[in-house]
């Protein structure tokens, strides 16, 4: 029996799905998974029992919320895509705003007639099985996580820091060419795509576990504004455990 | 090159359930010299590899005996084979208990939990050498009546030496009455019920890290000097041959010149327990 | 639930809800996705962090939104990127518009045009269709990957050009695959060519950019079949976006009535410029272009799929010998800057307002599907309305593929 | 005795190599300096500080699949490169001097090691270096081939067959030069006596500094990873979706990761950064010397170049010392 498996995608840029497609094992998921329920890539959807629901996007409309909660009704284990749904991701940057001046800014008089709610991480409205972050997820991170599901192995957390890829791939530091990069507190295992391209890494896949929070910012006060440490944790992960407090001001 | 990290297939011959979460796999070896307190790796391939220590006693030929609690990824994967199945394995490795200094000697053993999977492969040994050591006692401790491991040999430990057995508390891991009627309390409360002197014997300590201190007390209240008190350490562990570095206990390797170690060697190393 | 009933095989949340009564049929085009307020939210943020931010409106086509944010950066910002530079990005639209058609045309479209369920089942019955589309769009990936450092959200353009430049011998490597996939592209041409499209005609306004010489790219006037040609800066005073209240989309207005952008639009006005193997493909296309039948956006994408390839080469080609190391011009004004880039499904307008220590103070984000969607309610209005008779699921199988073939991105349209 | 070699003869040393070697050279990366693969004489940078990774990255790369799990199977994946290092600093050809020493029996490791060739060169010491202290600034058998700056033209030493054989191939006249021993001398900024630190390093296991250290400490594995010398490593089983296919692979661990010590239960030997980061010490100049007599550091500098929270190991060797 192939597994059951179910992507659902909530309000995000879907560019987690994209990621997924990128893999360049692509024909060995789609040959070895039924997809039930996959609105992106199929006609009939249903809702059968999910072996695995993959949940991309952030919750930001009430039918989005109550979609979440059926999605959890339906599977034996529910897996969060990308920084979206593991942090919030871009929008709720939203939440550290006045979203009625935003909504009036974007939508005029109509602001209104905009749903927005407040926008939590997945695990906080539902429960979530595992999370695969980054904004977006990396297409191997995709691949080990199924690859151990299918192996019978217990996907692992990644307990490295993101300078840990950096370094892997011997870049120079941004941090010593004194830009601020949240390289040391953030979670790797992405491959540290934006130190390799030169620029400094935005934490995309929230902190890592004990980060040297107390360390990281004496430092980065050393070589940044107050105002641009709270722009680099208040951008892709912005809630999540700790990003939360230091893009909120609480530096 | 000889590969030191290639494993051999070996068959899984028997699978015994034991608690809950502990089963005993009986793999099949040929030509395996191993001494109590030793280790292998084992893997399974596509899952990854662990050290376990060896329980059964090397006068058994043509198998060894591993005793797993299923606490990860491989021994997860492990719980899930059957006999038939195969695993593979590399080893031994590590230095097991120095019989030769012990030879003649009272032992007292203590054992929490998985620690007496290879406090078992010592005792097994020694009680079928009895002839060559002194008087054997055992303090064996469990969370629950429900998590003692090699229940079918206490009977045949009770004859042989001085087995006592204690348990956290008598409740089932669901909480129910076990119908228990032996000692409750923690492993170290059964010394005040030995009637004799344990001052020159031997002592021989393997549980969870929490367990070490509380029992090095007991003995040295006892008389016993550091240097007969021995411990088998567990550490995180790759390579099981002093490459990884995981095991490394600021000078010492576990791997290597472990697990056994003794307490006046190990007590002048920081972080050993 | 509602989310059932949204439109499958598009990307992002939206449905066609019509009614016929009377003979008349009523239709509205609804899309709910979430609206992220990126026009609200990029402001107070650096400039140079705002190309990446606003790529994350789209995860299929993040390279225009990124490119289309630096254009717009650096005109308010007063910066102008050297040739290289330009050359490097439309080396990045040529490689997004690769792998997004094909992602379109494989994943999205052909399910329906093949008679199944979806791209597993595309898979099962035909995986040489699938391999070769996973052949294009690994190296479309490479593309941007190679010059952007990641291939979703390039992670290292910034206004004024690139963080890190990629190497010679990476540009003569990118040249080699992409000339790998020529065939593929082709094939997908022959395929694509091959399928019966549903016939249905209206005329209506189509719209891309000119830079005078290029087939539509990276930046350039907004130019239409029906004359209209002006400065992208000046986009405000001819497309109007109107608020409806059964969606989160803006619904976008050229004087006045619908219009269309995309590969239909592009080849429609600018079919000359096409490179040599594209144009002769053209040639032999059963389908004539320009064309009035919005189902044929999807062969139009692919003979850009062509097209976009050999541009790449191209250019690729032309870097594996003269790439070099330069400075990235600095700030030297603070304004209001617009950039207009062409994406895989349009037309795409970004303008913003710079401060003078670099930070954003307004945005207003246009996006090609927010453009299309008077068109695709009128278009869904003539089909249903030409089609009446037919029974509902009919009806509603055939404004999907219709609302398919647009190849619409409808969180890129809410944002 | 070393023997003369002109300047523009480097470049022809270099093509020699090239025939029957893949070259790994320092290279110039915008401001920065890396090793990488080279194929033209004229992108070696001759005259370089330190490179970002040193050659660790080709001997003990960051991820080596080194079995194949085919079918269920373990099949060996021994390299088969020939990697010739040329233009390596004396410290850095000495850091693999000393890692002989750990992977003697490595199959890995030997199957490059034993085919590698190792060119070094005169280097000009920075701020940062301290090799004199840690006694890696002699010439050794680790280099087969040794380059002494000599003004603008070079003494070549060939310490080994292999490095012999490109010499002579290089060398046209008698002109030799009696050179006895080659180290690289300068003024230290910091002068330790690294043996007697790293006794103290148990006697005086509660230190302040380790505390103080911490606290800055980010814990981002940068000084661990750009070491010549530290090689702790994870072995990971990977599958590719389909559970029969696969790898098991070592790649780069830390001991300043949290996870490095915790064991089943989670319970955790070195929960605390100061107790992690004292571990580098112990092992580098306490547990390494005792096992193979030399510290597991060259005093290349690196750990100290490119520490983003600015830690001088040196510092903090000097306040153990005790003075
Ligand atoms: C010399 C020696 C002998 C041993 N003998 C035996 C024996 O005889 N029998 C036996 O059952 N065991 C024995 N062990 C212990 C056994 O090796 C480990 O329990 C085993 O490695 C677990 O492997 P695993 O892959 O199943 O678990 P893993 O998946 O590696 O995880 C093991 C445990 O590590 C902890 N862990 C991992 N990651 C984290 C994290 N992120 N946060 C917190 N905790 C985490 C968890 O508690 C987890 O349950 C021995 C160990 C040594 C060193
Ligand atoms: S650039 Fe960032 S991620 Fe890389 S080493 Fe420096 S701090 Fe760490
Ligand atoms: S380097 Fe940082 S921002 Fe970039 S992908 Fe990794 S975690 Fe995300
Ligand atoms: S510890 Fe520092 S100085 Fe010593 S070898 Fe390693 S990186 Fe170089």
């Amino acid at each position: 029996m192939k597994p059951k498996v179910a992507i659902f995608d909530l309000t995000d840029c879907e560019g987690c799905e994209v990621q997924i497609v990128n893999s360049k094992f692509i024909d060995r998921i789609l040959g070895g998974v039924e997809f039930v329920n996959f609105r992106l890539g199929q006609r009939v959807n249903r809702w059968d029992d999910f072996d695995v629901a993959f949940v991309e996007g952030a919750v930001i409309t009430s039918e989005e919320l109550e979609l979440v909660k059926k999605i959890r009704e339906h599977s034996k284990l529910v897996i969060a895509l990308g920084s979206c749904a593991c942090f919030g991701g871009i929008a709720s940057i939203n939440n550290f705003l006045d979203i009625n001046e935003g909504k009036k800014y974007v939508y005029g008089e109509n602001a209104d007639k905009i749903e927005f709610l407040y926008i939590k991480p997945l695990p906080e409205i539902i429960k979530v099985d595992f999370m695969i972050r980054g904004c977006p997820i990396a297409t191997e991170d995709f691949e080990r996580v199924v690859s151990d599901l299918f192996a019978g192995r217990i996907p692992k957390e990644h307990t490295r820091p993101v300078c840990m890829d950096c370094k892997s791939k011997g870049n120079p530091c941004q941090l010593l060419k004194g830009v601020a990069c949240a390289g040391p507190v953030a979670y790797g295992g992405c491959g540290a795509p934006c130190p390799t391209a030169g620029m400094p890494c935005d934490g995309c896949r929230g902190p890592l576990e004990d980060p040297q929070t107390t360390a990281e910012l004496e430092l980065l006060k050393k070589i940044a504004s107050k105002d641009d440490i709270v722009r680099l944790f208040r951008k892709f992960a912005p809630m999540a455990p700790i990003f939360k407090d230091i893009g909120g001001g609480k530096l | 090159m000889e590969n030191i990290y290639k494993p051999f297939k070996s068959k899984i011959l028997k699978v015994t359930e034991q608690t809950c979460d502990t089963k005993v796999f009986r793999i099949e070896v040929k030509d395996f010299e191993y001494s109590p307190g030793q280790f292998v790796e084992l893997s399974i391939p596509g899952i990854g590899e662990a050290p376990i220590s060896i329980t059964s006693s090397p006068h058994e030929k043509g198998y060894i005996d591993l005793c797993v609690r299923r606490v990860g990824t491989v021994t997860n994967a492990l719980h899930r084979m059957n006999a038939g199945d195969y695993v593979w394995i590399r080893g031994p490795y590590g230095v097991g208990f120095p019989f030769e200094t012990i030879k003649g000697k009272d032992i007292v053993y203590v054992a929490g939990g998985i620690g007496m999977a290879p406090l078992r492969s010592s005792l097994n040994y020694v009680l079928h050498h009895k002839k060559d050591f002194g008087k054997i006692t055992v303090l064996y401790g469990a969370r629950t009546p429900a998590d003692l491991l090699y229940k079918e040999e206490f009977d045949k430990w009770a004859k042989e030496c001085n087995f006592l057995v204690t348990v956290d508390s008598d409740k089932l891991p669901d909480g129910k009455p076990s119908g228990w009627k032996g000692n409750i309390g923690v492993v170290t409360t059964l010394f005040a019920k030995l009637n004799y002197s344990i001052k020159d014997a031997i002592g021989i300590v393997c549980g969870p890290p929490v367990m070490y201190k509380f029992v090095i007390q007991e003995f040295r209240k006892a008389g016993m000097p550091d240097s007969s008190i021995y411990l088998s350490l567990e550490r995180h562990m790759k390579c099981g041959v002093g490459k990884c570095q995981h095991c490394q206990i600021n000078n010492r390797y576990v791997c290597l010149d472990g697990p056994v170690f003794n307490y006046a060697d190990a007590k002048q190393l920081p972080e050993s327990i | 639930m509602i989310y059932d009933e949204y439109v499958t095989q598009i990307e992002g949340h939206g449905r066609i809800w019509f009614d016929i009564k009377d003979g008349k049929v009523d239709v509205r085009l609804e899309i709910h996705e979430g609206s992220r307020l990126f026009e609200s939210f990029l402001r107070g943020r650096r400039a140079d962090e705002v190309p990446q931010m606003s790529s994350r409106i789209c995860g299929v086509c993040p390279v225009p939104h990124n490119l289309a944010a630096i254009q717009a950066l650096e005109n308010a910002m007063g910066i102008e990127a050297s040739e290289q530079v330009k050359m490097l990005r439309r080396l990045m639209i040529a490689s997004q518009m690769v792998h997004s058609h094909a992602l379109h045309l494989y994943v999205l479209a052909a399910a329906d045009y093949l008679g199944v369920n979806g791209i597993s089942d595309v898979y099962a019955k035909y995986p040489e269709a699938v391999k070769r589309c996973v052949r294009i769009r690994t190296v479309g990936n490479k593309g941007v990957e190679v010059i952007g450092g990641r291939a979703v959200h390039p992670a290292n353009s910034v206004p004024g050009g690139f963080a890190k430049l990629p190497t010679r011998i990476e540009m003569e490597k990118l040249a080699k695959d992409f000339k790998g996939i020529m065939n593929d592209c082709i094939e997908t041409f022959n395929l694509f060519a091959s399928l019966k499209y549903p016939e249905f005609e209206r005329a209506t306004e189509y719209l891309a950019i000119d830079d005078g010489k290029h087939f539509p790219s990276y930046a350039g006037r907004l130019v239409t079949n029906k004359g209209l040609n002006v400065e992208a800066k000046e986009y405000r005073n001819y497309i109007k976006e109107i608020f409806k209240p059964y969606s989160n989309t803006k619904f976008c207005i050229l004087n006045g009535h619908g219009f269309h952008v995309g590969a239909i639009a592009r080849i429609n006005l600018f079919k000359n410029r096409l490179n040599p193997v594209a144009k002769d493909l053209l040639k032999s296309s059963p389908v004539k272009f320009p064309s009035d039948n919005p189902f044929h956006n999807n062969l139009a994408q692919a003979i850009e799929m062509v097209h976009y390839t050999e541009e790449a080469i191209q250019i690729a080609e032309e870097l594996a010998v003269k790439l070099k190391d330069e400075e990235r011009p600095k700030q030297t004004k603070a304004s209001t800057g617009v950039g207009v880039v062409e994406a895989p499904r349009g037309t795409l307008i970004h303008e913003y307002t710079v401060d003078k220590d670099g930070i954003v103070r307004g945005a207003n984000l246009i996006i090609p599907t927010g453009m299309n969607t008077t068109n695709i309610e009128e278009d869904l209005y003539a089909i249903l309305t030409a089609n009446i008779k037919k029974p509902r699921e009919e009806l509603k199988k055939l404004a999907e593929l219709l609302f398919r073939a647009y190849d619409p991105c409808l969180s890129c349209s809410t944002h | 005795m070393g023997k003369r070699i002109k300047k523009e003869n480097l470049k022809r040393l270099f093509d020699d190599i090239s025939k029957e070697y893949k070259v790994i050279a320092p290279v110039k990366r915008g401001e920065d300096y890396v090793l990488e693969e080279v194929k033209d004489f004229s992108e070696v940078a001759l005259d370089y500080p330190t490179t970002i990774l040193p050659a660790k990255k080709f001997i003990l790369p960051y991820k080596e699949p080194i079995f194949a799990l085919d079918g269920g199977e373990f099949k060996e994946l021994i390299p088969d490169e020939k990697i010739a290092f040329f233009a390596l600093h004396m410290c850095d050809a000495n850091a693999i001097g000393r890692l002989d020493l750990v992977f003697w029996n490595d199959p890995y490791y030997q199957a490059r090691r034993e085919k590698m060739l190792i060119v070094g060169i005169s280097c000009k010491p920075i701020e940062t270096c301290f090799c004199k202290s840690t006694g890696a600034n002699v010439l050794t058998n680790a280099c087969d081939l040794f380059l002494k700056a000599d003004g603008e033209n070079y003494i070549g030493f060939s310490m080994t067959e292999k490095g012999r054989k490109f010499l002579s191939q290089l060398y046209f006249g008698p002109e030799t030069v009696d050179v006895r021993e080659v180290k690289i001398d300068y003024d230290e900024k910091m002068h330790l006596d690294i043996y007697t630190i790293g006794r103290r390093i148990l006697e005086d296991y509660n230190n302040p500094v380790w505390e103080q250290t911490a606290k800055r400490c980010l814990a981002c594995t940068n000084c661990t990873l750009v070491c010549p010398l530290c090689y702790c490593f994870d072995v990971i089983d990977e599958t590719f979706i389909v559970p029969n296919e696969g790898q098991r692979v070592r790649c780069w661990d830390s001991c300043l990761l949290l996870s490095f010590a915790r064991v089943a239960g989670g319970h955790n030997f070195r929960k605390d950064l100061k107790a992690r980061y004292r571990n580098i010490y112990t092992h580098k100049f306490k547990t390494f010397v005792d096992e193979f007599g030399v510290p597991s550091c060259v005093g290349c500098g690196r750990c100290i170049t490119f520490c983003p929270a600015d830690i001088d190991m040196r510092e903090t060797l000097s306040k153990l010392g005790g003075a």
